[in-house]
């Protein structure tokens, strides 16, 4: 990275070559872990209903994730004669960017973060919150009654469960006394019984309720009733045909995969791990095998549960996890308060 | 305090639902990957088909017609010539149109030669409909009642 | 059930069987015998409508109504002429619209205070009546040449046909 | 693989007609090699067939094997239409809708007997069905049956694999 | 739920069409919805998009030449209604059966109404969103096609029923293999309620959502397990005994609420009765003929006395009956064919309005429709 870095700066200065190495760096990473993240989906919930999913396409249906995205590529863009033209063709670009920049802020090792900001965490939980923009411009561009009632209903889910992650995410920094996040992973941890563990043993219940928070976040069952098959067809990219669906769709399995290493890295620690040190290339490895796990509990859940009704959503939203959050926020307040 | 316990039964059954899907995760596959491995249809009720008697080695159908008759969807195109010098006739022309074909059987049952049967064949694909049209006498090359070995 | 009061004369070369009790109810007393059957307890089974018009001029209604504790079919006969309309029993039995519709597509058999007497299974705009014995084969109907007009050429690719 | 095939020459035959004149030979082998293992199906079921289709999807049979386990609901993210089930007159122009919905290339596979020819429902005088998804559009693999075994929708579908690799013929744009 | 006065008020409403293609209309159903938001004002159903015109058919066709059409009108239920049809005419026309048939027709017919239920559940959580049901049903689903297609040679659309008994008879092995399914089944039930009945999310989905009252059931005339589910003990099987049904004993599940989840309730218990009903009949399964001799109405000429005759018989979805009109031909005079999900389809235009349109989806499930079946 460094060496690579430093032959950049040349040309194009300092802050050029930091950029481009970011982004190509950033793209290489979610889109090799987006392609085998949507392969892995599809087999887990192959074998969780006793069937293979893809076997034939390169040994095991390796490459299946690559087919589905070149035809995906070459398919005719149809864009309906009555939407809203240039809302509709912003749709799928603006649902891609947020993630992206939320990707970059993640700590993948001790050496460097692409970007060590002192406030990380916020920027991180305000940027996660505009996927929600593009998608309900997706659904209101595309002239689909459909695709309306898809837009409008994820946007009331994610207003609703944007509070609870938020106060799960500030029990965490209560505790750990940073907003940056390169620094919440390698401070000293909190000690249980002399042993320094990750933050996700200190809040079990900040970490259940950001869990179920960026389940629903990611419009993922058992709450994806924005793009909810049964009722509301296609939901809110019920219009989208070729490269422009392909775009939700990567979009969706990006953000899932980075509010898991978000996760990751608030309540399990993170890139530490043994040997960490020594070798600072285990770093992103530790971080990989959190995410997937975070990830893998996500796909078993969306394969056994039916979906939640609208109202039921919000009320388990407004009436449980937010009241239960603000309680867990105020106990680790009182509880840190007395041990200071 | 019935809601906090509402609220536990409700976790404990999710869990319990979890559990049971993971169990299947671990659970070997029922999948029979088709092209590579072959169903057991040996008792498949596939497209008609003419039966070859061991003792003649070919067909027995007289043309009599009995199963067009009787076609509910009229699948059948039906031939026939008396070789010179026999009593019976045999059949020259035997198409079933299998893309009408329901499959219900009955001019298996009502064939007084008993000469049609249900093949075991499922695998009848076609790029162009014409394909669907099966003819019935392509398994038998020439007939022997025509070609004298028979009488 | 001799609420209903009598019946029409009744023609007896048509036995009914597989119901308790068969009687035949003139149309005009059909809302009646079939309000009293309503507070009876009964449920609405079935309605069906045969075509006599060659041998009587007639449709004969047939309703059958049943029971869910001791399960005693009840079957009315309607003898409709063809020319005037049923009156509609919708009213007393939810059920009974959609078979009315239903009658009144396949036979143009009319029924007077229905709510909604249009086509039920047909595409709208049917003309014909095809359950009439009368009818054996639908007129060469637009439905035909609209559809099999062969797909709008794309430039880029010529169609290929089969 | 043991497939009942007919003869190359009807391949050819077929190709033969629908080569268009200008071809990328080396891009689009590779975009037809990647379309073939990932015909995403419409979610359209309309009888008895559509039954045996869900089982092509379920456990046993599993389509998605062949990437095409994807069923999608909206026409506009589909690229195959299976046929599965009898088209009846006031069906038909919604079938022909839908087809129109969806974004080239695509494909049509005609399963079970009554969107072939109309199958057991057509007899002389009939007013309710149509009679064969050919009447109102293209069709490219027919999966005769009553109704054909999951087995039998598999063979199509690879039949139907064989001729897009081949690159006989551009789904139609139209 | 709340209910207030519906107003057709233009601004306040629109329509939706959950149109002829869409993933929980099972068949082909198009729902025209008048909405306020998200909560149905008024739910018409506009039907007819699978019409096949089988009456029309039945009255051009011999009574033997009509056996295809029977299965393909509940493709769910095909044994069941293959057998009423063939019923129909050897009670009209007095054929004997032998008794082996009568019981063999009792087998298959059970196993044919597991099968649907089944189907049926994958179907109805599918539209609740859980994927994973559907999977295990079918799978459960094949081991009985498996059974029944080695016996009659299809797996859907059964023509093994004939006048006078079966088409082909049961092999001597398939009692085995057929307790081998049950106790395959069985040992799968449990695993379903802990992982459907028992889940709060489907619970939260099903109970209270959609209550048919008893008193909407009668006006509409809807029986099988949708009437079951709101109380009421009618099936046809135990109400006017056919067949060799009266020497089995088995009850009628029902549950009083008649809302969804009592009636997804009542159709698991069924299948447990009807597994209850195989055991009672293979341990009785006498041997002998399983056809009478003359195969009658396919090599002779079958005609049946000048009448009419109303018969019934409980299928997987409920009371299916069969009018008859006879003038003494070759072919019948008119075939009426009564099935149950017309009645259940129309009454949910009076189920449906109030709820929201997830719950559309659930009460459309709920009654397990089969669209051919009510568009005949």
């Amino acid at each position: 990275m460094s060496a690579l870095h430093a032959l950049l700066a040349g040309p194009l200065g300092g802050f050029g070559a930091t950029l481009l190495v970011g982004v190509v760096g950033i793209m290489g990473y979610l889109t090799f872990n987006v392609l085998f993240l949507i392969w892995l989906e599809r087999k887990v919930a192959g074998h969780i209903q006793r069937r293979l999913g893809p076997m034939e396409v390169g040994p095991h249906g390796v490459l299946q994730t690559v087919a589905d995205m070149l035809k995906l590529l070459g398919k005719q863009l149809l864009t309906p004669v009555a939407t809203d033209r240039f809302v509709y063709l912003l749709a799928p670009l603006l649902v891609f960017l947020p993630t992206m920049c939320v990707a970059s802020l993640i700590p993948l090792g001790r050496a460097q973060a692409f970007a060590d900001m002192p406030y990380g965490l916020i920027i991180i939980v305000t940027l996660s919150g505009l996927t929600v923009l593009a998608i309900f411009m997706a659904g209101w561009a595309s002239n689909n009654k459909y695709a309306v009632l898809g837009g409008m209903r994820s946007v009331a889910q994610v207003v609703a469960y944007e509070i609870p992650v938020l106060l799960a995410v500030l029990s965490v920094v209560l505790v750990a006394g940073t907003t940056n996040l390169h620094q919440l992973v390698t401070n000293p941890w909190p000690r249980l019984l002399g042993v320094p563990v990750p933050y996700g043993v200190v809040e079990p219940l900040a970490a259940v309720i950001f869990f179920i928070g960026i389940t629903a976040e990611t419009n993922r069952a058992p709450f994806d009733i924005p793009e909810a098959e049964s009722e509301l067809v296609g939901g809110f990219h019920t219009e989208y045909s070729g490269m422009r669906f392909a775009m939700f769709f990567f979009a969706e399995y990006t953000n899932m995969l980075v509010l898991g290493a978000l996760g990751a890295t608030l309540f399990l620690g993170g890139f530490r791990g043994p040997f960490q040190g020594a070798v600072p290339l285990l770093g992103p490895v530790y971080l990989l095998l959190k995410t997937y796990l975070v990830v893998f509990v996500m796909m078993w859940a969306r394969w056994t549960f039916p979906r939640l009704r609208f109202d039921q959503l919000m009320s388990f939203a407004w009436k449980l996890l937010i009241p239960l959050a603000l309680a867990n926020l105020v106990a680790t307040a009182v509880v840190l308060g007395v041990l200071a | 305090m019935n809601f906090t316990a509402r609220v536990a039964r409700g976790i404990k059954s999710l869990l319990v639902g979890l559990g049971v899907t993971g169990r299947h995760l671990v659970r070997p596959v029922v999948t029979l990957q088709y092209p590579h491995q072959r169903p057991d249809a040996s008792h498949w009720g596939g497209p008609i088909e003419l039966v070859t008697f061991p003792e003649t080695g070919t067909h027995d159908c007289i043309a009599c017609n009995a199963c067009a008759r009787i076609c509910p969807s009229d699948c059948f195109a039906i031939e026939g010539k008396r070789p010179e010098g026999a009593k019976k006739m045999r059949a020259t022309k035997f198409l079933i149109d299998f893309s009408t074909c329901s499959l219900c059987g009955l001019c298996v049952d009502v064939c007084p030669t008993d000469t049609l049967q249900y093949s075991r064949r499922y695998e009848d694909v076609a790029y162009r409909r014409s394909l669907t049209v099966n003819d019935l006498l392509a398994p038998f090359p020439e007939d022997p009642y025509f070609t004298g070995k028979l009488a | 059930m001799d609420a209903l009061g009598a019946s029409v004369s009744a023609p007896t070369e048509h036995p009914f069987s597989g119901a308790a009790e068969a009687r035949w109810v003139a149309p005009g007393r059909l809302v009646e015998a079939s309000r009293v059957l309503r507070e009876a307890g009964y449920f609405f089974e079935s309605m069906t409508c045969v075509d006599r018009i060659a041998a009587h001029g007639v449709f004969e209604l047939i309703y059958t109504f049943n029971r869910w504790e001791a399960a005693s079919r009840v079957a009315f006969r309607v003898w409709a002429p063809a020319t005037e309309p049923v009156p509609s029993i919708s009213g007393v039995f939810g059920a009974a619209n959609w078979n009315e519709r239903e009658a009144w597509e396949f036979y143009g058999l009319a029924f007077s205070g229905h709510p909604n007497l249009t086509w039920l299974l047909l595409p709208e705009g049917t003309e014909f009546h095809p359950l009439l014995k009368s009818f054996t084969a639908p007129p060469a109907s637009s439905y035909d040449d609209s559809l099999t007009a062969p797909p709008p050429p794309d430039d880029a690719h010529p169609p290929a046909h089969h | 693989m043991g497939v009942v095939t007919p003869a190359d020459r009807e391949l050819d035959a077929l190709a033969a007609e629908a080569a268009p004149f200008a071809r990328l030979a080396m891009v689009e082998d590779v975009l037809n090699l990647a379309r073939a293992n990932s015909l995403w199906p419409l979610t359209f079921g309309l009888a008895c067939c559509a039954i045996e289709m869900m089982a092509a999807g379920a456990s046993r049979y599993d389509l998605d094997r062949f990437g095409a386990g994807v069923f999608r609901p909206s026409p506009r993210q589909a690229d195959l239409m299976i046929l599965a089930g009898t088209i009846s007159r006031k069906m038909a122009p919604v079938i022909r809708t839908l087809w129109d919905q969806m974004p080239a290339p695509k494909w049509a596979i005609s399963m079970g007997g009554c969107t072939i020819s109309g199958g057991p429902f057509k007899y002389p005088g009939e007013y309710a069905i149509s009679e064969g998804a050919e009447k109102f559009m293209p069709i490219d693999v027919h999966v005769p049956g009553c109704p054909p075994r999951p087995e039998a929708l598999i063979a199509g579908l690879l039949k139907l694999e064989e001729k897009i690799k081949r690159g006989r013929r551009f789904g139609r744009a139209g | 739920m709340r209910t207030h006065p519906p107003t057709t008020d233009p601004l306040d409403t629109y329509t939706l069409n959950m149109g002829p293609q869409h993933p929980s209309t099972h068949g082909v159903l198009r729902l025209l919805l008048t909405l306020r938001g998200e909560e149905i004002v008024t739910a018409e159903p506009v039907i007819g998009y699978s019409h096949r015109a089988h009456e029309k058919m039945a009255e051009n066709r011999t009574y033997a030449q009509f056996l295809p059409n029977t299965s393909r009108q509940d493709y769910l239920s095909g044994m069941i209604y293959n057998f009423a049809w063939v019923e129909a005419v050897e009670k009209m026309a007095g054929i004997p059966v032998p008794e082996r048939a009568l019981v063999a027709r009792v087998i298959l017919a059970e196993f044919n109404r597991i099968a649907s239920h089944l189907l049926w559940i994958g179907a109805f959580l599918l539209d609740l969103g859980a994927p994973t049901p559907f999977l295990y049903c079918w799978d459960d689903r094949e081991a009985i096609l498996f059974l029944l297609e080695s016996v009659t040679g299809s797996r859907l659309t059964y023509a093994s029923g004939r006048f006078g008994g079966l088409a082909r008879d049961l092999d001597a092995d398939f009692p085995r293999r057929a307790r081998e399914v049950i106790a395959k089944l069985r040992a799968r039930w449990p695993e379903y309620d802990r992982l459907i009945e028992d889940n709060v999310i489907f619970r939260n989905r099903a109970i209270g959502v959609g209550v048919l009252t008893r008193d909407q059931c009668r006006s509409y005339g809807v029986t099988g397990p949708t009437l079951r589910g709101s109380g009421v003990p009618y099936d046809v099987r135990k109400a006017e005994p056919y067949g060799a049904y009266p020497r089995f004993e088995f009850d009628i599940p029902t549950r009083p609420e008649g809302d969804v989840f009592a009636r997804y309730w009542v159709r698991v218990q069924e299948m447990r009765q009807s597994v209850r009903i195989i055991e009672q009949a293979l341990d009785q399964l006498p041997g002998g003929p399983f056809l009478e001799p003359g195969s009658i109405g396919v090599k002779k000429r079958l005609k049946l006395p000048v009448g009419t005759q109303y018969y019934a018989v409980e299928s997987a979805r409920g009371h299916y009956g069969i009018l008859l009109v006879s003038e003494g031909g070759a072919e019948p005079y008119r075939a009426k064919f009564r099935t149950p999900s017309y009645p259940n389809l129309a009454v949910l235009t009076e189920a449906m309005p109030g709820t929201l349109v997830a719950d559309a989806v659930a009460i459309l499930g709920s009654t397990d429709l089969v669209m051919p079946e009510v568009d005949r």
